[in-house]
């Protein structure tokens, strides 16, 4: 199966996803409400204290995306499993990495949608003013960074977990131990960046959360097949 | 791939396990005199004094957990590669051993950290990378608990097995990165050559008997899985042999 | 640091307390399995 | 050919040849391995042992171009409900890489022109069905693998499945129907082969499994 069929299987799974998602929403403004829900839940643990809540900007950022943004992966399989649309999908012609590539876009939309309301939320709660000059295309750059990092490794864990007993539990226990270096990455050169990278270490940082999108992608792409088939 | 049957027989078994019962006890034997050597021995470090004398579990324990899990990615990988069921059980026997040497390492580290810095946790590079790599067993571990079908089972977890194995490094470094920014106080260099011999005597003896419990476990795996193959073939023989009545 | 001798004898009791306990697990976990495969055998009637 | 799920034997013994141009029946009561016979013709299931040979090739060895010639109705309809039913097939078409399907032709062939626009959610399970069949017919298959399909279908329906069988085979390929039992196919069976508890009747002897669905050109061996 020529590289160009396959690509094209991406975008067709890809646009299947999101029409799925379009036609049903809830669970993307229920993804969203629950990120907010998160921050303001870290709000209120740490404390009314302005700097406090600067200083905690960034993690407390990550991890509602985290938590939240975890519920759309078992569910983007579920569209599979509801009507044994998995069966037919792996009796296409064509090679298995391009399921998981357009599942991967599908759910990277989705989450930077999520994102794309909890960040605002979080930059209010937490009373962070918005980086002047060129500082914000850093950041925008870390957050692209981590949230890649996040959805390859949810959207493949994910190909597991729908499948198997006590899936809420299993994505979890398999997905978060494997995101330290991101949420290290991700939150470390957020809170820099935030005091205008005083030490420089952001660009270290975003050279390892790149580093690590390349490595698990590639895996992904990869060992694909072997979750998928069997 | 075909499900490869399994050719064990009972005295495979018996002759395997007469030569794994013997490297056990000299693994214990080996430990206990290595232990036994240092405590003796060893001066008293200059700053902490004696409870350098926790070094020597503690750190012989991390060493044999990573490379523990060095065995549940290679054993993985050839499972991917060749499809035989006694890589897949060699992973998971690894895998079990591997999680409790790791809690150990941590247990340990923790018992080191209180009297050195009056608290149980600090956020020391190694151990938080341990106890990441902890975390990341119990995930491997949690998988083949949750998943039935033997060979859905050995592929999906010599899958997260790999990966997993490609983050340990990851971790290791950014954990560090992480920790020397904030320039705390790191467990104390663990070379200096005073400290190398005892603490290469107790890594060799710990690796004795890491050996053992894997192939100890991995034994007894096999056991199980030729019992069930013996079911399974005799069903389906009793099922073929029968003569076939109506619908 | 006076009672540093009790966490040295705890880090030394608690590697062996680890090591027993899952020589323990370790003995009846393969007992189970030779008799499993004992039953596996005795109702197949032997190999195939 | 043999197939196992844990520890229950689905098939134990199983030995079938469907040549060009034979539409063959597969009878046998739920539990009999029927679909699990199917599934694993189709290359959705690999077999615990044996191999199935699909136009002269063994499929482990070229998976795709088997794929590329059989067609398989499941059981189960593989359709999405949150999609309207062109955009089922508007899908198929794109996973099958077809360079301009006529959407509308196949929607008009099964009969849900009308209903082109609706969520599939809101469907019976006939016309699920009919749109599974609708599906089948963008990929023209030349080996159809269908699993009951006259199921929750009216004189119709039957008459539709047995079109589509008719027009397969006129073009030389061949057909596989698992049915409860042989009239409700409306006579257009060759013949029909009989499963119980996963054996073909009569149940092939010792371990060659090898079975072969074709000699000659278009056909799958299972």
């Amino acid at each position: 199966m020529s590289w160009a069929s396959d690509v094209r299987r991406m975008r067709a799974i890809a646009w299947k996803d999101l029409t799925a998602e379009r036609r049903s929403r809830a669970v993307l403004n229920a993804v969203t409400f629950l990120g907010v829900l998160i921050l303001m839940l870290f709000g209120f643990a740490l404390g009314p204290d302005r700097d406090a809540l600067r200083d905690a900007a960034a993690g407390a950022l990550w991890l509602a995306i985290l938590f939240s943004g975890i519920l759309a992966f078992n569910r983007s399989y579920q569209v599979e499993l509801d009507g044994g649309a998995l069966e037919s999908l792996l009796l296409y012609p064509g090679s298995r990495w391009s399921i998981f590539a357009g599942k991967l876009l599908a759910n990277l939309a989705f989450v930077f949608l999520v994102e794309l309301i909890v960040i605002p939320v979080a930059m209010v709660l937490f009373q962070v003013q918005f980086p002047e000059g060129w500082a914000w295309a850093s950041q925008l750059a870390v957050l692209v960074l981590g949230t890649v990092g996040f959805v390859i490794l949810g959207t493949f864990y994910a190909a597991m977990s729908s499948r198997s007993r006590s899936r809420e539990v299993l994505l979890p226990l398999l997905l978060f131990p494997m995101m330290i270096p991101v949420l290290l990455g991700a939150v470390e050169s957020s809170t820099s960046l935030l005091r205008g990278d005083p030490m420089r270490e952001a660009g270290a940082w975003m050279g390892m959360l790149t580093a690590f999108d390349i490595i698990f992608l590639t895996a992904a792409l990869v060992t694909f097949e072997y979750v998928i088939e069997v | 791939m075909a499900v490869g049957t399994m050719d064990l027989t009972t005295d495979v078994a018996a002759s395997a396990r007469g030569r794994t019962n013997w490297l056990g006890v000299a693994g214990i034997l080996a430990l206990a005199a290595a232990q036994l050597f240092v405590v003796v021995t060893s001066p008293p470090d200059r700053d902490m004094g004696h409870l350098q004398k926790i070094m020597y579990v503690h750190v012989p324990a991390a060493w044999n957990a990573f490379l523990a899990y060095f065995v549940v990615a290679i054993a993985s990988l050839r499972y991917l590669w060749k499809g035989r069921q006694t890589d897949d059980l060699l992973a998971a026997s690894a895998a079990e051993v591997g999680a409790l040497l790791t809690g150990l390492t941590l247990a340990l580290g923790m018992i080191w950290g209180r009297p050195t810095w009056g608290v149980w946790w600090t956020w020391d590079p190694r151990l938080t990378s341990t106890a990441v790599l902890f975390f990341i067993f119990i995930a491997y571990l949690l998988l083949r608990a949750f998943v039935d079908d033997p060979e859905r089972r050995a592929q999906w977890s010599a899958v997260v097995g790999l990966l997993g194995a490609l983050n340990v490094p990851i971790v290791y470094m950014s954990v560090r990165w992480w920790r020397t920014l904030h320039q705390i106080q790191s467990s104390p260099s663990t070379v200096d050559p005073a400290y190398a011999w005892g603490l290469r005597a107790n890594a060799i003896a710990v690796l004795v008997m890491l050996i053992f419990c894997i192939r100890h476990r991995y034994e007894s795996a096999r056991l199980e899985r030729g019992a069930d193959d013996l079911v399974d073939r005799a069903a389906l023989a009793a099922g073929r042999g029968r003569e076939v009545t109506d619908g | 640091m006076a009672d540093n001798s009790t966490y040295i004898f705890a880090a030394y009791a608690i590697t062996w307390l680890t090591l027993i306990a899952y020589l323990v697990h370790l003995r009846r976990t393969r007992r189970d399995a030779e008799r499993r495969y004992r039953d596996a055998q005795r109702a197949t009637g032997g190999s195939i | 050919m043999t197939r196992r799920f844990g520890r229950r034997w689905a098939l134990r013994g199983v030995s079938l040849t469907v040549a060009s141009g034979e539409i063959v029946g597969l009878e046998g009561h739920n539990g009999s391995g029927k679909s699990t016979l199917l599934r694993i013709a189709a290359t959705a299931l690999r077999p615990t042992s044996g191999s199935v040979v699909i136009a002269g090739t063994p499929v482990q060895e070229d998976p795709d171009r088997a794929r590329a010639q059989v067609g398989l109705l499941s059981f189960q309809p593989g359709l999405y409900d949150d999609l309207t039913a062109r955009e089922n097939l508007v899908f198929a078409s794109r996973m099958l890489d077809l360079a301009s399907p006529d959407i509308n032709a196949v929607l008009e062939r099964v009969g849900l022109l009308a209903e082109a626009d609706e969520r599939v959610r809101t469907f019976s399970s006939g016309m699920q069905r009919r749109l599974s069949l609708g599906r089948l017919l963008l990929q023209s298959p030349r080996i159809l693998l269908l699993d009951e399909p006259y199921n929750s279908f009216d004189r119709q329906g039957v008459q539709l499945v047995n079109e589509i069988v008719l027009t397969v085979r006129d073009a030389g390929g061949c057909a596989l129907i698992v049915l409860h039992d042989r009239h409700v196919a409306g006579g257009i069976l060759d013949r029909a082969v009989r499963l119980r508890q996963g054996l073909t009747d009569p149940a092939p002897s010792g371990e060659g499994l090898e079975a072969r669905i074709v000699e000659d050109v278009a056909g799958a061996t299972v």
